[in-house]
């Protein structure tokens, strides 16, 4: 039986047929989550969506990471559940506590959508093995507060830690301190990231397949347990 | 109905302008009813205000056989504003249905007359999509103008039964570098991403033009594409005497109601000492957030089978709504008014009935339906409440606290409007505009005045890079995107598993259509058809947004009764039918209107998305270019003559609409053998900026050999309709060419793609590194907008 | 040196999908009794003392605010 | 009833890329004399009499503010 994934909808979720697309095509079953249901219909892993929960009115994500559904991938996550938040779902993850930081307007006060070339900074975690270390990936950016922000002693944590998973290569698209587009909790299980591996898993229809490994990555984790 | 009240809100807008501002407007004592309006015929009532004419207001009175009450002539007003009744257009509009011949109507399932056109592509799935205008609320406020202009668009889509999959959006603001168009435009583009990416609906096209003409009146369109299977059609009609009547959605204000307002006022009423509000600003505040919970919910409610019939709120809100509804079903309606869920305090039945707040929805649902579907409702956090129901009755009767404020032949509110013949003047300047040939510009003939050219062309507004826009708007959501900007046409996945999708593209070029409006219009036809055929589609169906100046001006009535008929007459030609359109009149800044601005909107099928073809050359190792069609020395409305010279004179490029055909044959055939790995269509700046944008586009350098008997200036810069420049692997030229000539299309080898250069080299003139190309074409917006 | 605040309210008849947001969301997460919400800006302005009155509400009303849907005040509080 | 008036502002150590906008905006506009801005959020509630400060002060650090980011603060003021 192939391992399932849960992928998240709330009102205003916007690419939750993209992830469940993207966990289809790794092989994965997709099954998708309701944000009102305190239940993860026993998945195996949560993946949280990009889109504009609850239209993003108050900041991106705060009102969504009350939602009931949210209390169970926060239970989950602690017993090592593997999480992985775009974009509006990076968000969500760090509102929710779940990863540190937080993700405020980009810099040019624009929203921005483009492909956009990412460095990967460490390919040991459940979302990032299938990757090669420093190989780059063009993969689409779209977000309008996408500006990663932590003091300094956070930054210094996750990059001592080496939670920092991916960084923006070539031109800094949105003001992130350190270049930062995605990071990962301590355990490696967490991750978040602004820009969209959900929009490169065929070339057709994205600039490239290159955002497939995360998904083919956390297939391995889950296959192996 | 529309939801763009572009006549209602100008009326109202300068309403506020110019009237008494600071005067505290009173309210209305007591209530309007029918009963009251027997008693009192003599009533003096505002009808000027309204915007009605005296012979308008008598026919009211003729209709109803006494006066009308405060709510029933809010209603006739705004129905029968320009905007909804399509007064001064319905009698040129009606060449549109005249002209569609059984055969371009197969494919059709729903045309003009309902909220959108539906036609049918095959595999069971029907897609609907059309063109509307938000031209003045944007230049009121950039940003939730556009916003709401999309809103209202999507909603049309929505009504139709459709799941909104794409928006595109044609603009056209003022001189770049004017001040003014420096705050439309960041906010107008702000405003259609806003919405758009918040609803999730990808923006696959669009354009952005500038010109002098729309300083005081930015064109601001939006166009939206749905996708049904054919049994999911729904069409706007109330039936079945006891079915209910729910309003779903937002919370109704005081939103666009500017002009109404005057029902409320001491103008019309001298009771004293009230506390009423000013006459209000008609600026409508859009909420993405909401709209898209309302999309999902529509979609789950039709799935459900639980809707009879549905309508958008827009333009004339419920008072259109209503109306629309139940002439266009077999009964009556009776509406308890006072059971709309207000977001105002003291609203008046006027009010209501005229509100335009965005992000509502009217169902006809069977009773014994009503539970299951206030479930759902329920499910998206949508407000849902039954406001009345169908009767068996013939007429619409509106209730406010068990008063009848309104009893109607909603027929009469709805579709029996005035109609006018405007006179017809065709202006006498046109002869002297004709007469002030282009072709004898003093044109660049050295090599240096030449890559000038190339080089200036490419940077200046019209013809640079689109991206500081584009990337302002999602383009991948929901991962069916196959080609958006900047391609020729956008080009959407319908079906995984098949592989089936749809192409569209907008266009209009407004110089052409000044220079001969005739023309002008089958020419934005040629080009929508052309870019849609460039990506391997096959152009099916067509909506159009008419933007002119005002119906008043015998010369403005020519130019629209000329492109309408050069439209109409172009779709004849090409066999493809207009499925729905909007006009949009009195676009001008005081007695200067606009170019005529016809904008066409072209769909097209693709049996198979796999086989798109890309903009961008370099795709294949060794391509040919080869450039389709006949190049003639024409520039008048050139981008040219714009740039080099300001000037906008002489005839536009010759129509040949078989030329379009045989064209988009070629294309198709080529593209299902896979015997074209590029192309990308000649239009404004001709065959010089067609490779300037290939070759950026596709990051790859080519050597061009322009002909020998050539003029390079014509060859580079002529703007010749009918022309596509493709992109053959070396293998496949000589299969290709031999279909050209057995089919008689004009081919010639013009260069090919060089992947190892890092330059654009027009042999023998000049040759232009990339870096230099690219930093001319994509350094102009960001310098202007930021 | 005076600390100025500007306040930029949606107008009262003016939607205010922000504000309407955490309106609903507060009763969702369990608090109740606020029957209203309304969400705009707050500017902290660091001026210089020559800078009047007049010219601080010029500044409010083109650039801070827009006045067709928004409203302001200005006022200088303790720094 | 009561009004109670949320200010949010982004931390002083945060990068505020909107206050800044409109702080290198304004010498471009002709105005001269001001040396800092920074944009945050103002919340207007109506609130029921039995709501406690100490509910209000829940409702703004852990919904109307991200205390990663931002500071607020509450007050009650006449309607
Ligand atoms: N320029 C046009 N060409 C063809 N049909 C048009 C044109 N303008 C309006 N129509 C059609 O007239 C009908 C009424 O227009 P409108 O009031 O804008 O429609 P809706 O009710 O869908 O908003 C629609 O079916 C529309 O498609
Ligand atoms: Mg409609």
């Amino acid at each position: 039986m192939s391992p399932k994934i849960g992928v998240i909808t709330f009102p205003g979720t916007l690419d939750d047929v993209d992830a469940q697309r993207a966990a289809r095509r790794a092989g994965a079953e997709a099954v998708p989550l309701w944000h009102a249901d305190a239940d993860l219909r026993g998945v195996d892993a949560v993946i949280v969506p990009g889109g504009f929960s609850y239209g993003d009115y108050l900041r991106c994500g705060a009102i969504a990471k009350f939602a009931p559904v949210m209390g169970e991938v926060v239970r989950a996550a602690g017993q090592g559940m593997p999480v992985l938040g775009i974009c509006n779902g990076f968000q969500i993850l760090c509102e929710a506590g779940l990863l540190p930081g937080a993700l405020t307007r980009n810099s040019a006060l624009h929203f921005v959508c483009r492909d956009q070339w990412l460095k990967v900074e460490n390919n040991t975690s459940a979302w990032t093995s299938r990757y090669d270390q420093g190989a780059e990936l063009l993969v689409p950016l779209k977000s309008g507060e996408g500006a990663y922000m932590a003091d300094e002693a956070v930054l210094d944590e996750l990059e001592g830690e080496g939670r920092v998973l991916f960084r923006y290569a070539g031109d800094d698209p949105n003001g992130s301190l350190r270049g930062i587009a995605g990071i990962t909790d301590a355990r490696g299980r967490v991750a978040g990231l602004m820009p969209h591996p959900e929009h490169a898993i065929d070339p057709l229809t994205g600039p490239t397949d290159d955002g497939l490994g995360m998904f083919l990555s956390v297939l391995d984790v889950l296959v192996a347990a | 109905m529309s939801n763009n009240p572009e006549d209602a809100t100008a009326a109202a807008v300068s309403a506020v302008a110019d009237g008494p501002e600071s005067d505290p407007v009173v309210e209305r004592a007591e209530l309007d009813t029918v009963g009251i309006a027997k008693s009192s015929p003599e009533l003096d009532q505002p009808y000027r205000e309204l915007g009605l004419k005296d012979d308008e207001y008598q026919r009211i009175r003729e209709i109803l056989g006494r006066r009308p009450t405060d709510a029933e002539l809010a209603m006739y007003s705004v129905m029968w504003s320009e905007h909804c009744s399509y007064k001064s257009s319905k009698v040129h509009l009606k060449y549109f249905g005249e002209t569609t011949t059984p055969e371009m109507r197969e494919k059709m399932l729903a045309g003009i007359g309902e909220n959108a056109g539906v036609v049918d592509i095959g595999d069971g799935w029907a897609v609907t999509f059309k063109l509307e205008s938000h031209n003045h609320p944007s230049y009121v406020e950039p940003y939730q103008g556009a916003a709401t202009g999309v809103g209202g668009i999507v909603r049309d889509i929505m009504a139709m039964g459709a799941r909104p999959v794409a928006v595109a959006d044609p603009l056209r603001f003022g001189p770049a570098d004017a001040p003014d168009t420096r705050r439309v435009l960041p906010g107008v583009v702000a405003g259609v991403g806003g919405y758009g990416n918040c609803l999730g609906l990808p923006n696959i096209g669009g354009e952005v033009v500038f010109d002098e003409s729309y300083a005081g009146n930015p064109l601001v369109n939006a166009m939206c594409v749905g996708v049904m299977k054919t049994e999911d059609l729904h069409l706007a009609h109330a039936s079945g005497a006891g079915n209910k009547i729910i309003l779903f959605g937002a919370r109704t204000g005081l939103d666009g109601i500017g002009g109404v307002s005057v029902l409320a006022s001491e103008t019309f009423d001298d009771a004293e000492g009230g506390t009423g509000r000013k006459k209000l600003p008609s600026v409508q505040v859009g909420d993405p957030f909401t709209e898209k919970v309302l999309i999902e919910c529509c979609l789950e409610l039709y799935h459900s089978g639980l809707v009879v019939g549905i309508q958008d709120l827009g333009g004339a809100g419920l008072s259109c709504a209503t109306s629309e509804l139940a002439s266009a079903g077999d009964g009556g309606m009776r509406v308890d008014l006072d059971r709309v869920p207000l977001r105002a305090e003291g609203m008046n039945p006027a009010e209501v009935l005229s509100s335009e707040s965005q992000e509502r929805m009217c169902a006809v649902v069977r009773p014994e339906d009503v539970d299951a579907f206030m479930k759902v409702c329920e499910k998206w956090d949508a407000l849902a409440t039954v406001i009345g129901e169908v009767t068996d009755g013939d007429n619409l009767e509106i209730y406010w606290h068990d008063e009848l404020v309104v009893d109607v032949p909603p027929r009469t509110v709805a579709h029996e409007g005035p109609v006018y013949e405007r006179p017809v003047q065709r202006p006498g300047e046109q002869d002297l505009i004709a007469a002030d040939n282009a072709n004898t510009l003093t044109r660049p003939s050295t090599a240096d005045e030449l890559r000038d050219t190339v080089l200036k062309m490419a940077a200046s507004p019209n013809l640079c890079s689109r991206e500081w826009v584009t990337d302002q708007y999602d383009r991948y959501v929901r991962g069916n995107t196959v080609l958006a900007q900047p391609s020729d046409g956008g080009v959407l996945r319908i079906d995984e598993e098949t592989g089936r999708g749809v192409a569209i593209a907008t266009d209009c070029n407004a110089r052409y259509t000044r220079l001969d409006p005739y023309a002008g219009a089958q020419l934005a036809l040629a080009e929508a058809y052309r870019n849609v055929a460039t990506t391997g589609a096959t152009p099916m169906a067509v909506t159009n947004c008419l933007n002119f100046g005002s119906p008043e001006d015998p010369g403005v009535m020519w130019q629209f009764q000329q492109a309408v008929r050069g439209l109409a007459d172009a779709c004849v030609e090409l066999g493809i039918p207009v499925t729905g359109g909007n006009v949009s009149f009195y676009n001008q800044t005081g007695s200067q209107p606009i170019l005529p601005t016809p904008v066409v909107g072209v769909l097209g099928t693709i049996d198979d998305v796999t086989r798109r073809i890309p903009t961008g050359i370099g795709g294949e190792e060794g391509e040919t270019l080869l450039l389709l069609g006949d190049t003639r020395e024409e520039f008048g409305g050139s981008e040219w003559a714009r740039v080099a010279h300001g000037h906008l004179g002489g005839t536009p490029p010759k129509v040949d609409l078989a030329r379009e055909k045989l064209l988009a044959e070629v294309l198709l055939a080529g593209s299902r053998d896979g015997m074209i790995s590029a192309a990308h269509d000649l239009s404004e700046g001709g065959l010089a900026q067609a490779l300037v944008e290939t070759a950026l586009i596709g990051e790859c350098g080519a050597r061009v050999i322009l002909p020998e008997d050539a003029d390079p200036f014509v060859a580079l810069f002529s703007e010749s309709a009918g022309r596509v420049l493709v992109a053959v692997p070396r293998s496949e030229e000589l299969r290709f060419t031999d279909m050209c000539a057995a089919r008689e299309l004009p081919c010639a080898k013009v260069g090919v793609a060089d992947a190892g250069s890092s330059s654009l080299d027009v042999q023998g003139i000049t040759e232009i590194p990339l870096a230099e190309l690219r930093a001319a074409w994509e350094g102009t917006l960001p310098a202007l907008f930021g | 040196m005076a600390r100025v605040v500007v306040d930029v309210m949606p107008k009262q008849e003016i939607l205010d999908p922000q504000g309407q947001a955490v309106a609903t969301a507060l009763p969702r997460l369990g608090y109740a009794g606020i029957s209203e919400v309304r969400q705009g800006k707050r500017f902290e302005l660091e001026v210089a003392d020559d800078v009047d009155d007049a010219t601080l509400a010029q500044i409010a009303e083109t650039l801070l605010a827009n006045p067709v849907i928004e409203e302001w005040t200005v006022r200088r509080v303790e720094a």
